[in-house]
């Protein structure tokens, strides 16, 4: 824990000095960014002791604040959590270095290093608390310093609105969650988060709301749909590694905080005993939750065109992934099953961390894109493999890895909980067995539209021919933006090569968030394990087989004539940039399917004539709940507050009638 | 393990290629022409490996890789492939996934590799093949699911055994859907009519054809011969659910499988002479339909 | 004892420098004079408020002057603000005189009526009999009534004239509820100066006439509730306030509205106890709470003008205050903490926004634009201000209405709960809304930058690291002395007064 | 039994202004209003008549019959005007609504259980009923003058309810009730005079630029 708190300490300390350093801005980078890493170093200490099957530590001094207490407990569940928020954390923060070189100058750096530092703080705070009050406070710093950091080039109109619209999301998400921890203080008595885990919920109508509570509240910075207007907003604003980090691991605090919430709310506890399970229509909930994000999200990410907005609305659909896992479990809960248990929290667990590694990479691999081009927009690019090699290289791990396949990481998870789906789904009856079936063409038809759409990003933007000006003087970003790349693609590899292992780490964790007994998680994910071993046979052969065929294919064409030509074109000999597939044309007929879930609009202006001057197609794809949901509920608020003009319309006479009125109405009612 | 496991993956790396040839023979025969020989795929893939290759100035290295990352992945997933009363090579629960994933994995990397070309044909090409690859995805795994519910097991090699008349007799319905769902899939995933026409060489009307246009020398043979396999394979789950129970006489059983891939061979043949490709506008709701009747089978395994 | 003197002199030391200012040759010595006298008062108050604080109430003048732990502590956050607002008048009134907006003639008012107006409040304060009490606020309004127009416009002159209307109508409500307090202790065989002595009623108010004392807390709420600013009685507000020169905005919502609104407490304890403890007086607080919130969400959302915008966030924090005694409980508390936190924000908001003023020229925040980048440390201070108003972590406005919240939540009061969520929500989106094109807009060309000097930017960082410290952690003093006064409105006998377990878990 | 004269004649005088158009005579209303009310006290405690209620008497009179008169009278001329035009409710209306109020006034006072020490019980109605008048003046009339006498004929039912329950309110706070209107009408005074001057008139209907 001393170790954690070091690690805390040295962040704030981090944040002071950037701040009131100032400049030169160099120096500020580096010192901003060796505080984060230095301080992710000491925390994994800890972390990976904790993990490791070592004793639960906490640390609790009295804090001078009206129920409050620096009360701070680094507990498996927690330290799951806490590991890929450091990593991601340091990497971005190194990447950062370089990324942010170019506004050198142009602006002070020091506030952006400064609320960095803060986020992480905040995260870490948030993971670590105990304490409902302390909880709050860092959710709200957590909130404030990414706010800060998304409006990071506020010159620009859009990135001004994209803030607005994240804190005002994050901030009635903390509504309810005020509302969650308060009744639930009110119930036990207490705000301590131990004291909630031992008591739990006992009435089930409360038990209930409170869910509810929780759904909203965390949801909302989980980005679950129809809560998370958010994030296609805020991560395509903020500063590339800021995405990274925010995408990557702080919108996993809203599932840790589900989850913890469901320890409050007796479900975990009840796992054994039939008294404290939760009801079958909360594991229903969340899989209908993870259903509704994983195929919308994918699908409006199909429709983006920009790069990073494309990865955002990837995040909804991946915490949609991890919300079936989540379900799965609870509905394990619900049946006493804990082979569902541990299956689907041991997916959903292990998709967070796998999301971090490869949603990280992405934003990393999308933000070097924009360094080194200057523009998102994914139909202006084009072969950039052969300009940016080791991006394109990482950033294909990545893809391969989100799109659930294998050798990589993506695949792991996916099969964890697709394999408690099918068992589940196979063996009992309808009230279990139609969630997990639905379940199962839910993630594979997910699946299939991830595969596509990255089959798109990738191949659009790093293959073919340029498709613009702005590739033409792309370069290779630098190695402090290249190292935190391949780091975190070499994390996806290792992942995938060694999922059994990994899938034994999940012991700790699994035991602490269900409170099974030992044997029962270990046997279950033995029951895992041993499939994935076979899995990483198949890898194995499978790279083997293809070292092979390479040595075969050289041995073969060696000395054979290998020429190079155009591509064929059927008879054009030159064929330009702009007779390429676009992305728009590569996902058409899938939006053309999926019309009218999406509501693209499109704007057509076909050829005409004999010698078509111009033509042009335009597709936009606005997200349906802020269309269709939230600005509508917004305007009516609004439109209806403003009726109240009129009481304010300058006349002093009707001002002190009102008070007569008040005071004679008040009058006659209370002495009646 | 014992020599008899190897059977299957042995069969599936010999064969495979024969299949092309007796399909194309059985089309041949409906056009009342003699076509060419049953070995033709095998003389084609011999000359494409002593041939140079020409490539794209456009391409890079992603290009040569989509070819060899699909053989190998073809070679792997074949190991997990039962066939008739043979268990496959590999079995372990939920082997399935790998199965599907890598068959994923080729499929993503023959995309790329066609989007890495930057012609307009093969981006078309590209862009339909995923198209239809995410509506196949959940119809198979809404069939596997059936299946795995029928049969309470959770392995290719148990899922697909051989099914006993008393199958039929108490889950008739549910295997005759299961049969036209996989039947469909296996028709769109190895990009044959009714989905796709493999003879014409209009590109506009191609999916898988259109994407390895540009693929030339021991590159292509790599892609044909990971093609033959994939057919193969699809054919080898399809057949193990029709081919009635050979009490375990390891001949006998061979003999059948051998005798019923062909059968399924010359079945494909027949499909493609009688019917013709569908309007690429059609062909979704074709794949839906096969989700939808691997889902109506799946609801008869609740009640 | 030496205490008297001290009362005695907090009145005098103002008052005395009013009358000086008026004697003075030149602006800056007026203005030097006027901080010097706020200055010793402060330092006399605060002294004070201090002995109170540590070791019970005060008394002087036969018990008509008094001081408790409720009025010491508003002494204490009032002479706060007035000893900011001072240092920041001088500051304001410079640029004007340089600019050469600001008259002798001018400067004199200013500064008399901005000292005879701190004499008025702490008047207010430290008067024991509710009469004197009374008094004092009227007194506020009329002298307060010439500081809106130190500058004679066609504006200033219609919001001076609506504010001395309705306040007085409402001030006078308040001396009707004044008569129906004493005419409520009829019979108590109370001799007349005693009669309206606020401790003797306290301690008689079990045997109060009821009904007397209903009809007195109504007009009370009524009258004193207009001088707050409470919905619907707040209309004079939003005028005034927009209209006032910069400091004395700041003094109107940094502590004015919160010495009418002591009124009011001061006659909680008393209107509980003469109604059974029924909580019949702190349901009235409640009502009037909630339709502030409301009604200042409402005109938040569509609010052009800044220091109209501040005007309104003013009524909806009043309003908060007000909910928070209604709850009772925790909710005075967390109310009394809020008093604080609130006048220091909205005093750094008001300065703000009177220094920004002067550089753009307006306060139409469609022309106001960018301040960040035009004057950082007068931006950062309102954006600071602004998003500390509408509630964002880790501000101590945040940790007040949390714990106003949980007095809520535990007090089972849903609905409340439900609306104040709501319309803190409404503000929230409306403010932040406008707080950020105003921070990072796109600052008109005409505007030519202006370097704060240290007085300047001490003025914006001290209230800033105050709020963030208070918002991370409370002194321990603090806390005794807020739970000592939320006691004096709690009514908690003097054995528990002060005691932690009011509010401790 | 003169007590309950004068208030009766408060409450017609109250009526008589709810009537009036000329502001003039609304102002010798109000002067006459408030002399009657300055007697009051006396007439009151005629038996313990002490250097107390004689002050008070004097000073009441003297402000409110002549300063306040004066004040307001000096505003007029400033402001060139005699009568009030066009108000927001008619004269006969607002008379009617003032009988109502009256009614309320009485249902109230019966509601309230104040004990006076010359028990009349004209008393407390009459002076919510001055209240109430006042406060419509406020409300119904748009010119400046009219407003101020209407606070002062609120003011004057505030000064009623005093004198009825003296016996519990010290006559410091008396004194300073009396000051603080005093203050109150000089204030106003000033502001119409000012308001007069920028504007070059005095209807506050007018007075309504600044809204929302």
């Amino acid at each position: 824990m001393t170790w954690l708190l070091f690690a805390m300490a040295l962040l704030l300390l981090g944040a002071m000095a950037v701040l009131l350093l100032g400049r030169p801005d160099r120096n500020v980078s580096w010192l901003g960014a060796g505080s984060v890493v230095i301080a992710s170093v000491l925390g994994c200490v800890p972390v990976i002791h904790v993990l490791s099957g070592g004793s639960v530590e906490a640390v609790r001094v009295p804090w001078s604040v009206p129920f409050g207490e620096f009360f701070l407990e680094l507990d498996p569940l927690t330290a799951w959590f806490l590991f890929p928020t450091l990593l991601v954390s340091a990497l971005s923060a190194i990447y950062g270095v370089g990324y942010l070189r170019s506004w050198q100058g142009r602006r002070s750096l020091g506030p952006v290093w400064f609320f960095y530092c803060l986020l992480v703080l905040g995260m870490m705070l948030v993971l670590l608390a105990r304490n409902a009050v302390l909880f709050l406070i860092a959710w709200e710093l957590m909130a404030l310093a990414s706010f800060f950091l998304v409006t990071f080039e506020h010159e620009r109109e859009s990135v001004r609105e994209a803030g607005w619209i994240y804190f005002v999301a994050t901030h009635l998400g903390t509504a309810f969650l005020l509302v969650f921890f308060l009744l639930t203080a009110r119930e036990t008595g207490s705000m301590d988060f131990t004291v909630w885990a031992e008591k739990g919920i006992q009435t089930r109508g409360l038990a209930d709301i409170l869910f509810l509570l929780a759904i909203v509240g965390f949801g909302t910075k989980a980005g679950f749909m129809p809560f998370h207007v958010w994030l296609p907003e805020a991560h395509p604003a903020a500063p590339s590694h800021v995405s990274a980090l925010m995408s990557g691991v702080m919108i996993k605090t809203g599932i840790y905080g589900l989850l913890r919430a469901l320890t409050f709310l007796g479900a975990p506890a009840g796992a054994g005993a039939t008294a404290g399970r939760p009801p079958l229509w909360w594991g229903w909930a969340l899989i209908g939750i993870g259903l509704t994000s994983g195929v919308l999200g994918v699908l409006f990410a199909l429709a983006q065109h920009d790069l990073k907005r494309l990865l955002a609305y990837h995040s909804v659909e991946n915490i949609g992934i991890i919300t079936l896992g989540l379900g799965t479990g609870l509905l394990g809960m619900s049946t006493g099953s804990s082979m569902l248990i541990v299956l689907g929290f041991g997916g959903g667990l292990l998709h967070v961390v796998n999301h971090a590694l490869f949603k990280g990479l992405l934003f990393l691999g999308a933000g070097a894109v924009l360094h080194g081009t200057g523009t998102l927009e994914i139909d202006h690019l084009g072969g950039l493999l052969k300009r940016m090699p080791w991006t394109a290289a990482t950033f294909l791990i990545g893809a391969v890895a989100i799109s659930g396949l294998p050798p990589l990481n993506g695949f792991v998870s996916e099969f964890l909980i697709f394999l408690g789906a099918f068992k589940g789904g196979v063996s009992t009856g309808g009230a279990i067995a139609v969630p997990l079936l639905a379940l199962i063409a839910g993630l594979a038809l997910i699946g299939g539209l991830a595969a596509a759409c990255f089959t798109k990003a990738f191949g659009i933007v790093f293959l073919g021919e340029p498709r613009s000006e702005h590739v033409s003087h792309a370069h290779e970003a630098d190695w402090t933006m290249r190292l935190p790349m391949l780091i975190l693609a070499a994390g996806c590899v290792l992942i995938g090569l060694f999922a059994p292992v990994v899938v034994g780490s999940l012991q700790a964790v699994l035991e602490n968030l269900t409170h099974l007994q030992p044997a029962a998680v270990s046997e279950n994910l033995a029951a895992v394990a041993s499939p994935l071993a076979w899995v990483v046979i198949g890898t194995v052969a499978f790279l083997l087989l293809l070292l092979a065929l390479i040595l075969l294919r050289r041995g073969l064409l060696a000395g054979r004539r290998v020429e190079t030509n155009v591509t064929w074109g059927c008879g054009y000999a030159q064929p330009t940039a702009r007779m390429q597939y676009t992305a728009s044309s590569f996902a058409q007929p899938l939006m053309d399917l999926f019309r009218p879930l999406l509501g693209t609009k499109k704007k057509i202006s076909p050829p005409r004539g004999f010698f078509p001057e111009e033509a042009a197609l335009k597709t936009v794809t606005p997200d349906i709940s802020h269309e269709e949901v939230y600005r509508p509920v917004f305007g009516r608020i609004n439109e209806w507050l403003s009726q109240l003009r009129w009481v304010q319309h300058g006349k002093v006479q009707l001002y002190v009638l009102y008070i007569a009125v008040t005071l004679i109405v008040l009058l006659i009612w209370e002495l009646r | 393990m014992n020599a008899l496991s190897f059977i299957p993956l042995l069969l599936a790396l010999i064969l495979s290629p024969l299949l092309f040839g007796v399909i194309n023979r059985t089309k041949a025969l409906f056009a009342g022409r003699r076509g060419q020989p049953l070995l033709q795929t095998y003389y084609d893939l011999w000359k494409l490996l002593r041939k140079g290759a020409v490539y794209s100035r456009t391409t890079t290295w992603i290009f040569r890789a989509g070819p060899m990352v699909g053989l190998a992945a073809a070679w792997v997933a074949a190991t997990l492939v039962p066939l008739g009363n043979f268990p496959a090579l590999i079995a372990f629960p939920a082997d399935f996934l790998l199965f599907a994933g890598l068959l994923g994995l080729m499929r993503f990397f023959t995309v790329v590799a066609a989007l890495d070309t930057g012609s307009s044909f093969e981006g078309m090409g590209a862009s339909r093949e995923v198209f239809f690859s995410a509506l196949t995805e959940p119809a198979l795994f809404v069939v596997l699911a059936t299946l795995a519910r029928q049969t309470g097991q959770l392995s290719l090699s148990t899922m697909f055994e051989p099914v006993s008349g008393a199958d039929w007799l108490h889950g008739g319905p549910v295997l005759a859907l299961v049969i036209i769902a996989l039947m469909i899939v296996l028709l769109a995933e190895n990009a044959r009519i009714p989905v796709d026409d493999p003879n014409t060489h209009l590109e506009l009307t191609m999916i898988h054809e259109v994407m390895v246009l540009d693929h030339s020398g021991p590159d292509f043979a790599f892609i044909l011969y990971a093609a033959a396999l994939k057919l193969w394979m699809l054919g080898a789950l399809v057949l193990s659910m029709v081919l009635p129970s050979s009490g375990g006489n390891p001949w006998l059983s061979l003999a059948l499988v051998s005798g019923g891939m062909f059968g399924l061979a010359v079945v494909i043949g027949v499909i493609e002479s009688v019917m013709a490709r569908l309007r690429l506008l059609v062909v979704p709701q074709l794949l839906i339909g096969a989700g939808a009747v691997a889902t109506v089978a799946l609801i008869l395994t609740l009640r | 004892m030496k205490h008297e003197a001290l009362l005695w002199l907090l009145i005098l030391v103002p008052a005395a420098t009013g009358a000086l200012a008026l004697l003075l040759r030149s602006v800056r010595t007026i203005l030097g004079a006027m901080c010097a006298g706020v200055g010793i008062s402060v330092a006399l108050g605060w002294y004070v408020a201090g002995k109170v604080l540590m070791s019970g109430p005060v008394s002087a003048g036969a018990e008509w002057l008094y001081l408790d732990a409720l009025s010491a502590y508003n002494l204490g956050v009032m002479l706060l603000i007035y000893g900011l607002s001072s240092a920041y008048a001088s500051v304001y009134f410079r640029v004007e005189l340089r600019e050469g907006h600001l008259t002798l003639k001018q400067a004199r008012l200013f500064a008399s009526l901005w000292c005879g107006a701190l004499a008025a409040m702490t008047l207010v304060f430290i008067s024991n009999n509710l009469g004197i009490m009374w008094v004092g606020i009227e007194a506020t309004t009329l002298l307060t009534g010439f500081l809106i127009c130190v500058h004679v416009t066609g504006e200033s002159l219609e919001a001076m004239w609506k504010y001395i209307l309705i306040c007085s109508v409402g001030v006078a409500f308040a001396f009707m509820g004044t008569l129906l307090v004493g005419a409520s202790a009829h019979g108590l065989g109370l001799r007349a100066p005693e009669v309206l002595l606020w401790t003797r009623l306290q301690a008689h108010a079990g045997s109060l006439n009821p009904a007397c004392l209903k009809a007195a807390f109504i007009f009370l709420l009524v009258g004193y509730g207009t001088k707050a600013g409470l919905a619907p009685m707040h209309n004079w507000l939003p005028d005034a306030h927009s209209q006032a020169p910069a400091p004395v905005s700041a003094i109107f919502s940094g502590f004015m509205l919160n010495t009418a609104l002591y009124c009011v407490m001061r006659y909680v304890p008393i209107v509980e106890a003469g109604t059974g403890n029924t909580g019949w007086g702190l349901r009235l607080l409640t009502g009037f709470g909630l339709i502030s919130i409301l009604v200042a969400a409402a005109f938040i959302l569509f609010q052009h003008d800044l220091k109209r915008l501040l005007a309104y966030h003013s009524v909806e924090h009043i309003g908060i205050i007000t909910l928070g005694v209604g709850l009772g409980g925790l909710g005075t508390f967390a109310a009394l903490f809020h008093t604080l936190n609130h006048s220091l924000c909205k005093t750094l908001a008001f300065f703000a926004a009177g220094r920004l003023g002067q550089m753009f020229g307006t306060h139409d925040m469609r022309k106001l634009a960018g301040v960040m980048r035009v004057a950082p440390v007068w931006g950062m201070g309102l954006f600071g201000s602004l998003l500390a108003l509408i509630g964002v972590a880790p501000f101590a406005l945040f940790m007040s209405e949390l714990q106003m919240l949980k007095a809520a939540v535990d007090k089972g009061a849903i609905l409340a709960l439900v609306l104040f969520l709501f319309g803190a929500g409404v503000v929230f989106v409306g403010a932040l809304g406008h707080a950020i094109p105003l921070a990072w807009g796109k600052a008109a060309s005409t505007v030519q930058p202006a370097r704060a000097g240290t007085l300047e930017t001490l003025l914006v960082v001290v209230p800033l690291v105050f709020l963030l410290v208070l918002g991370l952690w409370m002194p321990g003093p603090l806390q005794t002395a807020l739970n000592a006064a939320a006691d004096v409105i709690r009514h908690v006998s003097p054995a528990l007064a002060g005691s932690p377990g009011g509010i401790m878990p | 039994m003169m007590t309950d004269l004068i208030l009766v004649l408060v409450v017609l005088t109250n009526l008589k202004l709810l009537g009036s158009s000329r502001l003039g005579a609304s102002i010798r209303v109000v002067a006459a209003q408030g002399v009657m009310l300055g007697l009051l006290p006396v007439l009151a405690h005629v038996h313990e008549l002490s250097l107390h209620f004689a002050a008070l008497a004097v000073g009441t009179v003297a402000l409110k019959g002549v300063v306040f008169p004066w004040l307001l009278f000096r505003a007029l001329r400033e402001a060139e005007v005699t009568r009030e035009v066009e108000p927001y409710v008619a004269y006969i209306t607002s008379i009617l609504i003032g009988l109502a109020a009256l009614a309320a006034s009485f249902w109230l006072g019966g509601r309230l259980p104040v004990s006076t020490v010359e028990p009349s019980s004209l008393l407390v109605p009459s002076a919510l009923f001055s209240i109430l008048a006042g406060l419509f003046l406020i409300v119904a009339r748009k010119r400046a003058v009219n407003q101020v006498l209407g606070f002062l004929v609120l003011e004057n039912g505030i000064y009623t309810f005093g004198v009825g329950i003296v016996a519990e309110t010290p006559f410091l706070v008396e004194l300073g009730v009396l000051l603080d209107a005093f203050v109150a009408v000089f204030v106003m005074g000033i502001a119409v005079y000012h308001i007069n001057r920028e504007f070059d008139h005095i209807e506050v209907d007018r007075l309504d630029r600044l809204k929302g």
